[in-house]
């Protein structure tokens, strides 16, 4: 096979475009002053970790970002790769910023953010242990 | 529900079984074709004035057509599809829709506290056949866009409303993702319209404006007639113009069997809806009265 | 998950046809493989018999049969219909023969329109050959039809068994209709059954 | 069951390999080595060979071929042309009028016409299948039985096809024996293992004394003898498959390789002039017509019935 067919094989790479994995360019949608400053100034926060085992993120996953020189934690609130049914499914990778505590920095979000997002970070939080809830909180709309 | 057909199912065979040895002395000389006897078949119900209606039910029922893929055809797994499909719809109103159409979608969900959930956008993609089928609904919220997937026969979708029932050029729009946002926004509270009977199904013919690249798909390749394609070009570069001519496959439009393979015959298209043509009809009949019903409540209101 | 292509209406071929189509390697790709099928397509409605590779002949029936059931679906005033005939048959003269000769001769035929027969190989080197062929041609036939010789072992013994039912089938008719005759007149009915029977034993 | 020799691994005996006897299998050989004697003897008779011209009409073209007088066959002829129509023609057809077996050698300058199963018109072919089903069918009982029971063949009567089934009578040393389905099974798997053994069918033509010599065991055959020969001229036909012999008057088909589908289907007992006599029945199909399952089953039922042709008068049964 020549060098110029490895180019002609028929595998797509878009589904891999939209995975959420270590270099990834996030989205913050809270007002956090710090992630306003991040999308203002054009310089988004990368993905730099995600806590779980497979290594790629979705929605309700944790992640750690690297966000204009400091390291800071979030929330996926919403991602672009497909989804199963009735889940949606959002033109960005959305993130809210949270402390080590599970408080988030900002006092409000300010996009949709889906439904299921409050069954799954119950699940994750554990008494005496860090407490997501408080993202649902400060949800402007859910969908 | 399941076993039921099944049982149904099984005593047609049975019954056809039955009636073998009544021909058995035509059967034995082995002369005939199997062609044969399967087309008169298909002829003996074919009647003038029905043909037209039947078939033009493809564009509203395309789900009750089996996927044309030749390893995944069932005959017996088709129609048992057929009818659970018959028995939800009697259970739930599933409108008459199409790509293009604005519609919302009430379901149940166990996460939130009001237990209920409805997503209004526009329909992007319609695919899948059978119980499988499904719909995609995008709507830009709250200026990010949002696209939910649902199964036409989701036991938990507890409502469909069509807002604005029309068509658009193409079969799926999955080129608004790239578009402006004022083309696929639609606030949530939308009022209903509601079109007088008869009335062919309007085509709404926008050619939307897309944002520069970059974008989901390759859209300066395909021949989508709702994109603008004057103020695509000015969007794209030099190379991507050239490489658009070496993208072409103007032969596939004489690629008769490849047309073949991807649709069902017009015959096996005709036995499906003859088979759940009274089923449909009836369902058609009882809609129209409720709206009717509907209809009569309103102009007093505003009066 | 495929939905069916609503676009076009097509008629239903009377073969079989492969869930995918064989892969005919061609150095242009697929555009040379439709002309590579393309001339045995014209050579079929031109000759109405040939012999060629069997997986190219298998491929170019589908072709053949999909031309001629359009051509019959749409007739010859139908723009597509006559594009499409345009494409696959590059001798134009074919494009007459296909609208105002074989239309007719398949307008009311309930079968394919085409056969396809398997030649035998001598050697294993070669390829399979194949016969296609167009119904209704004017040549010899190739395989013998032995369903319709009644003289054949198979159906003369077949006739005999027919004949037999259909004389124990009388036989019992004729037995039920004496014995509702019973009720009434018993005793010359009865008479007549035995002398009945003794004719059938002789 | 009992009484039928490989039941119990029905699959694994072959009819001709069997233990039987001391008497049975000295008669068998004797039978043979008078009958290879014979064929020997007419052989070395003919002295010096004459040639002759052999004209073969086939639809696509005619061919000449020169043969050896009283030696060559049109088995021989159609060796020269092709393997298929040696596999394909049962019988061939002399000077368009006389049917010849294809292993009866050509006796002069002739014209030759091939005949098989499926000509436009196979009426002798047919006949000369069933007659050969009959004779095989007799290969089969006399090689069935356990060694106790003594076998004779009587005789088969001449083919009628549509009686629907093929006819061989025989004595055999039971009472009221009535076969169960799987000694019938077993019956049909000896004729079937026949078929695939392809045994041509030899044909000589002997003297009276010959024959009575051939079948000095067989009393019916005895019988039998003196009213055939008287028939035609003197002289008996004799047909021989593997080491059965039997007389018949022919023609037959070349090979049991052209026997297909075939069962045994019932036994009926019949009382004749000769005693009590049983008659089995059968039904077969060549190997090239093809029949669907349901079909055959109809034939095969209606096989079972009695078959009444010739039933009583076994004096002419002999004439087959």
């Amino acid at each position: 096979m020549s060098f110029s067919n490895i180019f002609l094989r028929p595998f797509h790479t878009s589904k891999e475009c939209y995975h959420i994995i270590k270099m990834s360019r996030l989205r913050v949608v809270d007002n956090s002053e710090i992630g306003r400053r991040a999308m203002a100034e054009g310089k988004p926060p990368k993905c730099i970790h995600v806590y779980n085992k497979k290594g790629v993120g979705t929605i309700g996953d944790k992640v750690l970002v690297a966000i204009l020189g400091e390291k800071k934690k979030g929330i996926l609130v919403g991602v672009k790769k497909h989804q199963p049914p009735r889940v949606p499914k959002f033109d960005t990778n959305n993130i809210v910023l949270i402390d080590d505590t599970g408080t988030p920095l900002g006092n409000r979000i300010h996009v949709p953010i889906p439904v299921m997002l409050r069954t799954i970070l119950k699940e994750k939080t554990f008494a005496k242990g860090v407490d997501y809830t408080k993202i649902l909180a400060i949800a402007s709309r859910f969908v | 529900m399941f076993s039921n057909l099944y049982r149904q199912c099984l005593v047609e065979k049975h019954f056809v079984y039955n009636l073998f040895p009544l021909c058995k002395w035509s059967q034995c000389f082995a002369s005939s074709q199997p062609e044969l006897a399967t087309e008169s078949t298909i002829q003996a119900f074919e009647e003038p004035e029905k043909r037209s209606i039947k078939l033009e039910q493809r564009f509203i029922y395309p789900e009750f057509l089996p996927d044309p893929k030749i390893e995944w055809r069932n005959s017996i797994r088709e129609r048992l599809e057929r009818q659970d499909m018959l028995k939800r719809r009697s259970q739930i109103e599933i409108p008459e829709f199409y790509v293009g159409t604005i519609m919302a979608v009430t379901s149940f969900t166990p996460h939130s506290t009001s237990k209920k959930n409805r997503f209004l956008g526009i329909c992007i993609q319609r695919k899948g056949c059978g119980l499988r089928a499904t719909f995609v609904l995008r709507n830009i919220i709250d200026n990010l866009g949002t696209e939910v997937a649902y199964h036409l026969y989701d036991p938990t979708i507890e409502k469909i409303e069509v807002i604005r029932l029309e068509k658009r050029l193409d079969d799926e729009l999955f080129y608004l993702r790239d578009a402006l946002p004022e083309y696929s926004t639609f606030p949530l509270d939308m009022e209903p319209v509601i079109l007088p009977d008869n009335t062919p199904i309007p085509v709404n013919t926008t050619q939307v404006i897309l944002k520069p690249r970059p974008w989901v798909g390759r859209w300066e390749r395909t021949d989508f007639k709702g994109i603008n394609r004057e103020h695509m070009m000015t969007l794209i570069s030099d190379k991507m113009k050239m490489q658009i001519a070496k993208h072409q496959k103007p032969w596939e439009k004489y690629d008769l069997m490849k047309q073949y393979r991807a649709t069902i015959p017009e015959e096996e298209q005709k036995e499906i809806f003859a088979e759940v043509y009274s089923q449909l009809h009836q369902l058609e009949l009882g809609k129209k009265k409720s709206k009717r019903i509907r209809t009569f409540v309103k102009p007093k209101k505003s009066a | 998950m495929n939905q069916a292509d609503l676009s076009k209406l097509v008629s239903k071929l009377r073969i079989n046809i492969r869930p995918r189509h064989y892969n005919l390697k061609n150095p242009k790709g697929p555009e040379g493989r439709l002309e590579r099928l393309r001339i045995v397509v014209t050579g079929l409605i031109k000759h109405e018999r040939i012999q060629l590779n069997y997986r190219v002949a298998d491929e170019a029936r589908g072709y053949a049969e999909r031309l001629i059931s359009e051509a019959i679906r749409y007739g010859d005033c139908h723009a597509p219909t006559m594009e499409i005939a345009d494409y696959w048959l590059t001798e134009k003269q074919l494009i007459h023969k296909l609208f105002k000769v074989l239309v007719p001769r398949f307008h009311e035929c309930n079968m394919s329109y085409t056969k396809l027969l398997r030649l035998s190989t001598d050697h294993e080197l070669t390829r399979m050959q194949g016969v296609l062929e167009l119904r209704g041609n004017p040549y010899p036939p190739l395989i013998k039809d032995l369903s319709r010789n009644r003289n054949l072992l198979h159906n003369v013994l077949l006739d005999a068994a027919r004949k037999d039912y259909r004389h124990e089938q009388y036989l019992r008719i004729a037995q039920g209709m004496s014995s509702e005759g019973k009720k009434s007149n018993e005793e010359t009915i009865t008479g007549n059954i035995e002398d009945k029977d003794k004719n059938e034993k002789a | 069951m009992k009484y039928i020799r490989n039941y119990r691994k029905s699959f694994q005996l072959v009819i001709f390999c069997r233990q039987a006897s001391y008497s049975s299998v000295s008669v068998v050989r004797n039978q043979n080595e008078i009958f290879d004697n014979e064929l020997a003897r007419q052989t070395s008779d003919i002295g010096r060979i004459e040639k002759i011209t052999v004209n073969v009409h086939e639809k696509i073209k005619n061919e000449t071929f020169s043969m050896n007088k009283h030696l060559s066959t049109p088995f021989n002829v159609a060796q020269h042309i092709s393997k298929w129509m040696v596999e394909k023609s049962a019988l061939a057809l002399v000077d368009n009028s006389k049917v010849w077996d294809m292993h009866k050698p050509l006796e002069d300058d002739c014209s030759l016409r091939f005949l098989s199963f499926t000509d436009e018109d196979p009426h002798h072919v047919n006949k000369a299948f069933w007659r050969t089903c009959s004779f095989v069918l007799g290969a089969v009982i006399q090689n069935a039985f356990n060694d106790s029971i003594k076998v004779l063949l009587h005789s088969f009567p001449s083919p009628q096809i549509t009686s629907g089934s093929f006819v061989h009578d025989a004595m055999v040393s039971l009472d009221d024996w009535k076969p169960s389905s799987d000694e019938l099974r077993c019956l049909s798997a000896d004729m079937l293992k026949l078929s695939l053994k392809e045994l041509p069918i030899e044909r000589l033509t002997v003297k009276e004394q010959l024959a009575q010599e051939i079948f000095a065991e067989n009393k019916f055959k005895l019988q039998q003898i003196p009213d055939i020969s008287k028939n035609s001229g003197g002289k008996v036909t004799l047909y021989r498959v593997g080491s059965h012999i039997d007389i018949s008057k022919g023609p037959m088909i070349s090979n049991t390789s052209l026997i297909g589908r075939c069962s045994v289907t019932s036994v009926h007992s019949i009382e004749t002039d000769n005693g009590k006599l049983y008659r089995f029945q059968g039904i077969a199909l060549p190997k090239g017509l093809l029949l669907n399952h349901f079909a055959y089953k109809i034939l095969e039922d209606r096989s079972t019935k009695l078959n009444t042709k010739d039933y009583g008068s076994t004096k002419k049964q002999a004439m087959v």
